[in-house]
This record gives C-alpha cells, structure tokens and sequence, in this order.
C-alpha cells in the first residue's frame, strides 16, 4: 500500500507539474504537448491505483487528442511559437483566487470526510475488463448507448458548425447596402 | 532474463532490416554495414539547427524508441517469452503505437525548419485516419480471442489462424501499420522528393542513429504485431516456438520494405479519402462479420 | 491507512484548481478548452480512487470515467468545431473579442 | 596508388577520443554518402555511376560526408553550395569532378576527370584519407561570406521596428525577435536555408512580469497621444490605432481606406465614426481588402503572425471594462488575422514562403523554385534557374576568342543534360552561316545521335521521376539503362531494346502510380510557347500521366529510328574555313524544339541567340503550382521536365 501511495504520488505530481507548464509557457505546441505527458500521467495514476484498462484507455486517447490540440493551437494562436513573450491570459487574480478556492474545497472536503476503511484487494485486470464489459453491455448499456449516441451527434454537429456555410442572405444584404 | 533476450532478438531483427534496406539501396548485401554505419553516425558531428525547441528536438527520436520497445514488451515470441503479458495487452500496443504520432509532431516542431514542420503535421493528419485501422481490426481480434491479453490471442489461433478468419481486417491492419511505420509508399513526412527528408532532415550524427534505429525497430514491433493478431505467433510445425514468431516476424517486415520499393508515394489527398471512405467503414464491416461468424459458428 | 486515497484526492483536488485557473484565465478559445480537460482529468483521478479504494465491487464506477472520458472527447469536438467556426466568421478565437456571445 | 600524397581534410573533425578513434574512422570511411551538386540527373548524363565508385546518394546535406561537384557549377550556384557544406557535418570532404571548385568553398580535397574509373579512384583516395585524417587536432574553420548575416531584431507585431539590439518593442512592448538582415530576399537558397535566417525561439517567455512593466509604461503614453486622436475616444488601451502617427508612410498611400463595424460589415463610411445600428466605433479597413498582400518576409512562417502588416488597421469598440487584465500585451486576433490571405477553405492562414532548390531531391539541380505555402497547399510560386545559359551573346569575340569550335564545345558544355542536341544546333547554324549544303551522309549519323540522346534524357526524367516519387525500383531501372544508352552503338541499342519496351508495360502495370499522376499539372488550356513532349501531351490530357505516356511514346520511336538509320556518331563540324555570314537552324531536342542564330565574321562567332523550349515552359511554373497540394505541385513542375541549364537568361 505504501509502494501504491508513492507511484501515486509521483505520478500525480508529475501530472500537476506538467499542467502547470501548459499555463506557463508561450510556445503552444509546448503547451500542448504538457498537457498531454499531464494526462498521461493521470493514465499513469490509473495503473499505480490497479485500474489498466482506464489507465491505458487515458494513455492512448490522449496522444491523439492532444496532438490535434497542438495543431488548433498553432492555427488559431497569434503567436504558436511563443516569440513576441505576448501575455494571453485576462482576470488572472480571480482565476487564481477561484482555482485555489476550489482545490482548497475539495481539499478539505477530502481531508475532513471519514472515508471508512479501504479496500485492498481488487480483481486482476483480466477480470476487471470482463466485469466492465459486462457493466458496460449489462446494467449501464442505456448509459453507454447514449454516450455513443452523443459522440455521434457531436460529431456531426461539429461538422456542420465548422463547414463554410454558403451565406447567401450577408451577400444580398452587402449588395444592397452599396 | 526474458526482458534481454526480447531486446536481442529486437535489436537483431532490426540490425537484419537495415541489412536488407541497405541492399535495396546499394544492391550489396554486406552484414557488416549496419554496424559501420552506427559507429559513422557516432563520428560525426551532431549539430543543433539554430533555433530549435531544444526539448523537443532532443525528446523525439528517443521517445520513438521507447515507444517501439514499449510496443514490442507486451507482444509474446514464444509462450512465456514476453516481457510483461498485460491484462490488457493488445489496447497496449494502440496506447504505444500513438506515441509514436507525438514524436514525430515533436520532431517536426522541435527543429524549427519548414520542411520538418509540414512532415510533422503531415502525420498528424496521416495518422489520425490510420490509427483507426489499427484500433479496430485489433477490436475484431479480440473479439475472437475474448480478451484482450495477447498470449490468449495468440492462443485462440491454434487451430485456424486470423489471416484466414479475418482476411480483410489483416488487410487493412498491414496497411495501416505500414502507414504508422511511416516507410515507403507511405513516407509522407519525410518524403524526400516533396520535402527534402521532413521530419528526419535535421538530424545527424547520434541523435540520426537513434532515429533510424528507432524506426527500424517501430517496423519490427508493428510486423511482431501483425505475426500476433494475424499470423497465430508462435503456432507453427517442427521449429521451437520463438523461432516461428522470428520467422513471421522477419517476414512481414521485409515484405514491408519491399512493397515501398515498387510503389510511388501515395498522393496526400487520396490517403486520407481511401483511409476515411473506404477503409473505416470496412474495418466496420471486418467487425461485424467477426461479430457473426463467433454467433454462427460455434 | 487513508493515506493513498487522501493522495489521489489532493492530486485530483489540484488538478481541478488548475483546471479552473486555466479555464478563466486564458483568453483563447483552445487555451480555455485546455483548461476544462485539466478540471475533468482531476475529477476522473478521484473517481478512479474513490472506485479503488471504497468500491471496487462497483463497477458503474469505472463506467463512470468511460463517461467522462467520452465528455472530454465530446468537449473537444464541439469546441473545435465552434473555434473554427468562429475564426471563420471573426479571424480570431479570442474570449476578449467575443463580445457578440454576450448575453 | 599507394604513394598518394598526404591529404589533409579540411573537413575534418576537432579530436577527442583517441582510442574509438581509429575504429571510428574506418567506419566513416567504409560509409561515404555524396551529396551530388547540382544533382545525381548531371552525374548520370556525364555517365558518372556514383553508386558503383563506392558512394551512396545522400538526399539532404545533414546526411552526407562528401560534396561531389561534378562539372564546371555558374557563378550563382556557388553561394548555395557553401551553404550545403556549412550544413554538412564534420567530418566532410569535397570531391570535384572534372571541373573548378567554386570559389566560394575553400577549394576541394580531391579532384578528379570526368570518368567512371577516375571518380572510383578518387574515391578510394578519399576513403584512404578519412581512415587517417577524418580526426584532427585543429580542424579548419569553414567561413564563406555568404555565411555571414547581420542579424537585426524586429517586433513580430509591428514590421517596421527594427533595431540592432535585443530588447522591447516600443510600440507594445513585445520581445523583439532575431533574424538576418535581408532576409526576405534570401539569396543562394539551399533546401535547408530556412535555418539560416529565421528567427531564435528555442528559450521560454517566462518573464511576462518585467514584461508586463515596460508594457504598462507604453500603455501610459499612449493614453498621452490618444487624446490628439479625435474620433478614437473608446477606452481602450490597444496602442494599434496610434500606427497611424508612428507610420506616416502608411497613412497617405491609402486611399481607399473606408470605414466599417466589426459587428455589422454592410455598414462602409468614408469617415471615422459610430455604427449607426449598434453604436460601435468603425474600424478602418483598405477598400481593396487583399490587393497587397505583404508576405516578403515570410521565410519561416510558424511564427510570424506579426509580420503582417497590420499597422493601419484600428480596433475600435470593445469595452474593456471589468477585464483586470494587468498588461496592455493583449493583442487583438482580429487586427492580426484580418489582413492574412485567405487559404481555399476560407480561413485566414499564415503564408510561409519556402525555398525549393537550387540542390533538392525532386528537382533537377539548379532550379530553385520559391513556393508559398498555406499549411501544406502551395498558394503561388515561381521558379528560376541559376545554371541558365545565356541567350544572346553580342561581341562574343571581344571579351575572348570564339572561333567555331570553342563556340561548339562551349555550348555543348553549359548543357549537360543534352549536349550532343546543342552541338548538333550550333553544328547546323554554323555550317548554314558558312553556306554549307546539308549534308546527307552525314545527316543519318547526326539523327542517329540525336534520338540516342533524347531516349537516354528520357530516362533520365524517369529517374528523376522515381527520385520525386520515392519509387526506388524506377529510379534504379530508369539510371541503369541511362548508363547503358547513353554511348551505346545501333547493336546494343538493339540488344536493350525488350528492356526499355518492357519499362512502360511495368510502369502501366504498376499500382498506384496512375492515380498519383493523373490529373496532377494539368496545364491552363490558353498555355502559349508549348514544345516537345509538353506540347505534345497536351492533347491527350495534358497532365503529368499524359507526359509520362509521351515520354514513353517517344522512346520507342527513337528505337525505331535509330534501327532504320545509320549509327549513331557525335556530330563533327564540317570545314567551314573564314567565312562570314549569319545562320539559323533548329533542332528538336528532348526538352523540344531550341532556335539558334547565329552571326559569323571570318570563321569566328560574332553573336547568337538562343532560343529553348525550357526558357518557355518555366514560365508555366506559377500558373502550374497555384493552389496545388505541395506533393502534386512539386510533381507538376517535375513533369515539365525543366532542364535549368536551358533556361536561357
């Protein structure tokens, strides 16, 4: 348990200090990419708590996610290389104020709840995955539907949104303007 | 113990790839060369282009490396000949072989020249589509196996291997490791004739002999991968297991190289349609005449 | 004997806050999006410890992380979609220069 | 051979180790990759098999150990190759092949004739030479002037800041960035010149606090100029709508400046002022939106939002009120995106003008081609040559004697991708000049030569066409039978004749390579000045699958016309004595048809004028590239088969 704790620890440290560089550093694609090896090492986290199947699932999903990040980072960023040092952050005090209040909540809400005694067994991972599975297809298949329903409409919606619309009425207003 | 003998026979096969490559190449087959060519890249000098994002430039061909041993640890040679039999060892390899995209967008990014950074993004865009015709042949297989821990898929191919059950998702998961392995016809980001070497044109001397040892190695983890889902690992007559695995390994890798040698490269534009119109429906298709074959057939 | 899961909580706990820090901070649209996925990855590391750790029976816990690992994918589509949309219409995902999405 | 003389390498490598050291230079040696300038294409039309004399064909000078110059390279090129040697890493050698090192490099390690047994000799010499000198205890620096640079610092956001030292901009109080002085016209461009002048970025901004001072204290004194600015009383603190004092060259030249609002663009006045729907202030914006699209300073443009000029333009209109934001560093996306060029998807998108050549893989050698780029679509280009042979010559005598024959071989020699069709054009214009009737035994002999070239030019474009494609069997096939064609007489062209027939059948047989060519540098159908293959393959198509049909197409035709002709001789001028007199002659060379005219004043030329098909179809370039996916436009231009040597200047 104590090795648990440390790998956990690490590994969480790890995460917050790479999701400190993603707010800290100009270069985008750095960015990025810190907020990837953060979530990787929350897929890391995963493994250290005996959860592989997420774990790996976080590890993999991530990469491609992040790297399609970096990528609408440096298309839509004034400065993707982090050359001019330009500040692109506004009400930095109140962020800061919010985001130390809400991690001192949780904090003390997670230091002060009596959690009760902890399990210390849990199923190896080939069990694991076949009992998710059957979750997953079982009692929580509404849930799972859904979520891939949902994915699917994102998807498409996403696509629309982002596909140049043909706005014929803006050019008949600009006609008649003139 | 298991973990040097599965780096021996990775760095072996690689060593055996760049043989070949080099015969391709120069049409002399010299055992020797590959070892020569690693202590030349030694010699010389590796520079630093002006203005690179150091971290990056530094991180990626290591990080493809790692990535690619990585991939090869949860892939069994033989029986008890792997280095980590995960619970969840085939969804492994996809979180590995999707690191493989981060080093390549880190050494395009990371050197800071035009070239290297289209060869960068070209990938992104390469293997977005392509990841998914690793992701779900692999889903079909393990369907077959149900599980997910390689040796039971290994397992499950005793009698009739995948090539023959899943004829079509072999064929879309050799392509697309061929697409992730980034050779010929699939070189896009580092095409040589559009950009001049791409993501690779900055490298020299030890950081280039990471590199390149780094991609031979990231051909055989996919070829070892495709031997596993498809061609029944280490199941074979006569010869010890380990050697069989060797065998079908070495096979697919070469097959590999010398596809790229009688093909041009794959035009940008139809990679992504083929992958997106054809590919991903047909990976579907795979998995749902899987899905009725294991209903159908007992 | 608490101590792992205490770990995992703080962790998760200071995740979120950067996640919320980000998120209220940056003035690009991707940056803000960065930050969401901080929030939501601190919320799966508790998630994941309180099914460890107090319920390990339970697997509509994991499920759970499934769910919010399909919201950050959800996330990201959408918000690309927006952004590009917006660069579009505007030339800029800038949260300074959205004046026209206030109420 | 075993007495050579010592050769000191003055790429050698500074000495460190001195035990590895021996072994390690045995492997250098052993593993000799050639940079080949201006390209492998040259070395193979002087029959240079570079493969066979123990070389390997290096694509990028970050991979290769030797520089093999083969031939004579014109005075531009010479900047471009000290820069591809600079880019080598040590150790590094030169090997010149029948020619002068360019004096731009420092003069070569080892020289040799234009002959496949001396440039396998040199190359053993050379490998002798790196086994015990690639290491050395003081290496010689390689210092070209091209090398040199002043670097000046410019404020990405604002253009027109220049200055000599690092530090802020005063106008926002950015970081200023490095780069090279006139840089945007980068000269003597090698493939990899984009690390020569670009910007330094590889250190973090971290320090936005003392940034976030000097920025505030720019802040204060604008508020002190805007009060002068009627008509901009918003209560912003953006420092962009003082451009308009700072930059008085700017103002006055825009006279279709109108006034628009951000919200609702159908409202356009001549005059600053208030949105009469929603009270915002107009912006300014040019009438003509993206008439003048300023992108000359391009050359890496990951980076380079700010280079655009957006000096002019106002933001206007958004209350900042509420936003503690502490710096005024905040830069509005707006005013930085609006000027950028559209890409095809309708998004703005950064342009970033890269360099092709004059030494790149898919290219032939010496033609630099200047693409910009959006993302990976190229959105113009243009392509010149830095090899061309020049087109006029008026008073050749006066700067050094030109008698016929030094005119023969001075021509033949600018053109080593087909020399024996300009010896056979300056031949038949001298000879005409000289009121020779045509020859007819000799004719048989001249056409003989004439089709042998243009089969093996043909095949070197199939190689060049493997090289760009990546296809490494055609490459291999298209050379090795280069090498053969190229001297060969009527019986071993006959005896090669199944292989270069069964070449096309392959090539049709072989997947992939349709879709890759089909409709790829489909030429603009108003195309003028079309020759040769080009022209020909116009009307089946006009693209590069076309091309490759009627290259093939003409190779069979040649063999046939070689077997029905006489063997194949180099053509030889006739006598012509001291006569005077002006001559034209045409001949179809592989590249089409070139003109010569030529004016002779008793056996000596006194002017000519040269006209080619390359100097014609080079000018097809942008039209050719416009709006094309990088890998189809390098093709399209590849498929014209540009020989830069042709292109006459």
């Amino acid at each position: 348990m104590y090795a648990q704790a440390f790998f956990v620890a690490v590994f969480g440290l790890a995460a917050i200090g790479f999701g400190l560089v993603v707010f800290r550093t100009s270069s985008m694609v750095r960015s990025a990419l810190a907020l990837l090896f953060s979530q990787t090492a929350v897929g890391c986290m995963f493994l250290a708590m005996q959860t592989e199947f997420l774990g790996v699932l976080q590890i993999m999903m991530m990469a491609t996610e992040m790297s399609i990040m970096a990528i609408f980072m440096v298309m839509f960023m004034m400065d993707p290389g982090g050359l001019g040092g330009m500040d692109m952050s506004h009400q930095k005090r109140f962020s800061i104020g919010a985001g130390v209040s809400a991690a001192v909540v949780a904090i003390a809400i997670a230091l002060l709840s009596d959690w009760g005694p902890l399990a210390d067994q849990v199923p190896d991972a080939e069990a694991q995955t076949r009992a998710l599975g059957m979750e997953l297809l079982g009692r929580s298949m509404m849930i799972f539907e859904t979520a891939g329903i949902t994915i699917l409409t994102a998807m498409i919606a996403a696509t629309a949104v982002a596909i140049p619309v043909q706005n014929l009425a803006s050019k008949n207003d600009k006609e008649s303007s003139e | 113990m298991t973990v040097a003998i599965v780096l021996l026979a990775l760095l072996g096969s690689a060593w055996l790839l760049a043989v070949i490559e080099g015969w391709m190449a120069t049409g002399r087959l010299s055992p020797a060369a590959p070892l020569f060519n690693g202590l030349a890249h030694l010699g010389r000098e590796s520079i630093v282009p002006r203005s690179p994002d150091r971290v990056f430039f530094e991180a990626a061909p290591v990080l493809l490396l790692v990535v690619a041993v990585l991939g090869m640890a949860v892939l069994p040679l033989a029986p008890d000949l792997i280095i980590a039999d995960l619970g969840t060892g085939a969804l492994f390899i996809n979180a590995a072989l999707a690191y493989v995209l981060v080093a390549v967008i880190m050494a395009g990014w990371g050197p800071d020249g035009a070239y290297a950074m289209i060869g960068g993004w070209r990938f992104l865009g390469q293997l977005i589509a392509y990841s998914m015709l690793i992701v779900m042949p692999i889903t079909a297989v393990a369907m077959r196996a149900e599980s997910l821990v390689n040796t039971a898929i290994v397992g499950s191919q005793s009698s009739l291997w995948n090539i023959v059950y899943q004829p079509l998702g072999f064929v879309l998961f050799f392509i697309a490791a061929m697409a992730l392995a980034f050779r010929a016809p699939f070189d896009l980001p580092t095409a040589e004739g559009e950009l001049g070497g791409g993501v690779d044109a900055e490298y020299t001397g030890v950081r280039l002999a990471v590199l390149r040892l780094a991609r031979l190695t990231l051909v055989v983890t996919l070829a070892s991968a495709t031997t596993v889902f498809y061609l029944g690992g280490w199941h074979g007559p006569l010869l010890p297991p380990w050697a069989w695995s060797l065998i079908k390994t070495l096979a697919v890798a070469v097959s590999m190289l010398l596809v790229g040698r009688y093909l041009p490269r794959i035009r940008e534009a139809d990679l992504m349609r083929w992958c997106w119109i054809m590919g991903i429906p047909l990976a579907l298709v795979n998995i749902i005449i899987v899905g009725l074959l294991i209903l159908v057939v007992p | 004997m608490t101590a792992v899961l205490i770990v995992a909580l703080l962790i998760g706990a200071i995740l979120f806050g950067i996640g919320i820090y980000g998120a209220l901070s940056q003035t690009n649209l991707v940056m803000i999006m960065m930050g969401v996925e901080l929030m939501l990855a601190g919320a799966m590391v508790n998630l994941v410890a309180f099914w460890r750790f107090l319920h390990p029976e339970a697997y509509s816990g994991q499920m759970f992380v499934l769910v919010v690992m399909t919201v950050m994918a959800l996330e990201m589509a959408v918000g690309f979609g927006i952004a590009i949309a917006r660069f579009r219409a505007k030339g800029s995902v800038e949260m300074e220069e959205a004046e026209d999405l206030k109420g | 051979m075993s007495s050579d003389p010592a050769i000191n390498l003055t790429g050698a490598r500074q000495k460190r180790y001195s035990v590895l050291q021996k072994l390690v230079s045995r492997a250098l040696a052993r593993n000799l990759s050639c940079l080949i300038v201006p390209g492998p294409e040259v070395a193979l039309a002087h029959g240079l098999d570079v493969t066979a004399a123990g070389l390997r064909i290096a694509t990028t000078p970050r991979d290769a150990s030797v520089l093999l110059i083969v031939g004579d390279l014109p005075g531009k090129m010479g900047d471009a190759v000290a820069v591809l040697y600079a880019q080598m890493p040590r150790p590094r050698a030169i090997l010149m092949v029948g020619g002068q090192t360019p004096s731009t490099l420092s003069g070569d390690d080892i020289s040799s004739d234009l002959s496949q047994e001396d440039l396998t000799e040199a190359v053993g010499q050379l490998k002798r030479a790196l086994a015990d000198g690639a290491f050395t205890d003081s290496p010689e620096d390689f210092d070209a002037s091209v090398m040199h640079a002043r670097i000046e610092y410019v404020c990405p956001m604002h253009p027109e800041v220049v200055e000599d030292e690092p530090g802020s901009c005063p106008k926002c109080g950015m970081d200023l960035v490095a780069r090279e002085a006139g840089e945007s016209t980068p000269e003597g461009g090698s493939d990899h010149e984009h690390h020569e002048d670009h910007e330094h970025h590889g250190h973090e901004h971290e320090h936005c606090h003392d940034q976030e001072h000097q920025s505030h204290h720019e802040h204060q004194s604008h508020h002190g100029h805007h009060e002068h600015h009627d008509g901009h009383d918003q209560d912003h603190g953006h420092d962009h709508d003082h451009n308009n004092e700072h930059q008085p060259e700017h103002a006055p030249e825009n006279a279709g400046t109108e006034y628009t609002c951000p919200m609702h663009p159908e409202i356009v006045r001549d005059e600053p002022g208030s949105c009469p729907k929603c009270g915002m202030d107009l912006v300014v914006r040019e009438s003509d939106d993206h008439s003048e699209h300023e992108h000359s300073g391009h050359d890496h443009g990951e980076h380079d939002h700010g280079e655009h000029d957006h000096g002019e333009h106002d933001h206007g209109g958004h209350d900042h009120e509420g936003h503690d934001h502490g710096s005024s560093g905040f830069m509005s996306m707006i005013e930085v995106t609006k000027d950028l060029p559209r890409s095809a998807d309708g998004l703005q998108m950064d342009w970033l003008e890269v360099p092709f050549g004059p030494v790149f893989p898919g290219l032939p050698g010496g033609l630099k081609l200047t693409l910009t780029l959006d993302g990976d679509g190229v959105t113009e280009g243009q392509a010149i040559s830095l090899v061309g042979v020049t087109s006029k010559g008026d008073n050749v005598e006066e700067s050094e004697e030109m008698d016929a024959e030094t005119f023969i071989a001075y021509l033949s020699a600018a053109i080593p991708l087909a020399p024996v069709s300009y010896r056979l054009l300056a031949c038949l214009a001298i000879e005409q000049a000289a009121g020779l009737e045509d020859d007819s035994a000799n004719a048989g002999a001249r056409t003989g030569a004439l089709e042998r070239e243009r089969i093996a030019s043909h095949l070197g474009w199939l190689a060049q066409l493997g090289r760009q494609l990546g296809f490494a069997w055609l490459t291999q096939r298209a050379s090795t039978l280069q090498l053969q064609v190229r001297e060969a007489n009527r019986d071993s062209l006959a005896a090669l004749e199944p292989a270069l027939r069964t070449l096309g059948t392959r090539l049709e047989r072989t997947p992939l390579l349709k879709s890759r060519l089909m409709g790829v540098g489909i030429l603009p159908t108003e195309s003028s000045g079309l020759r040769g293959p080009v022209a020909s393959a116009a009307n089946e198509g006009g693209d590069a699958w076309a091309r490759l049909w009627q290259r093939l197409a003409e190779i069979s035709a040649s063999l046939d016309l070689i077997k029905s002709g006489a063997e194949p001789e180099l053509p030889v001028l006739r006598d012509v004595g001291d006569v005077s007199g002006t001559g034209e002659a045409t001949v179809d060379t592989p590249r089409g048809e070139a003109r010569l005219s030529l004016k002779l004043e008793r056996g000596h030329v006194k002017s000519y004028e040269l006209d080619t098909a390359c100097s014609h179809h080079i000018g097809l370039v942008p039209k050719l590239v416009e709006g094309q996916e990088l890998g189809d436009a390098l093709l399209a231009v590849g498929s014209l088969d540009l020989s830069p040597w042709e292109v006459t200047s």
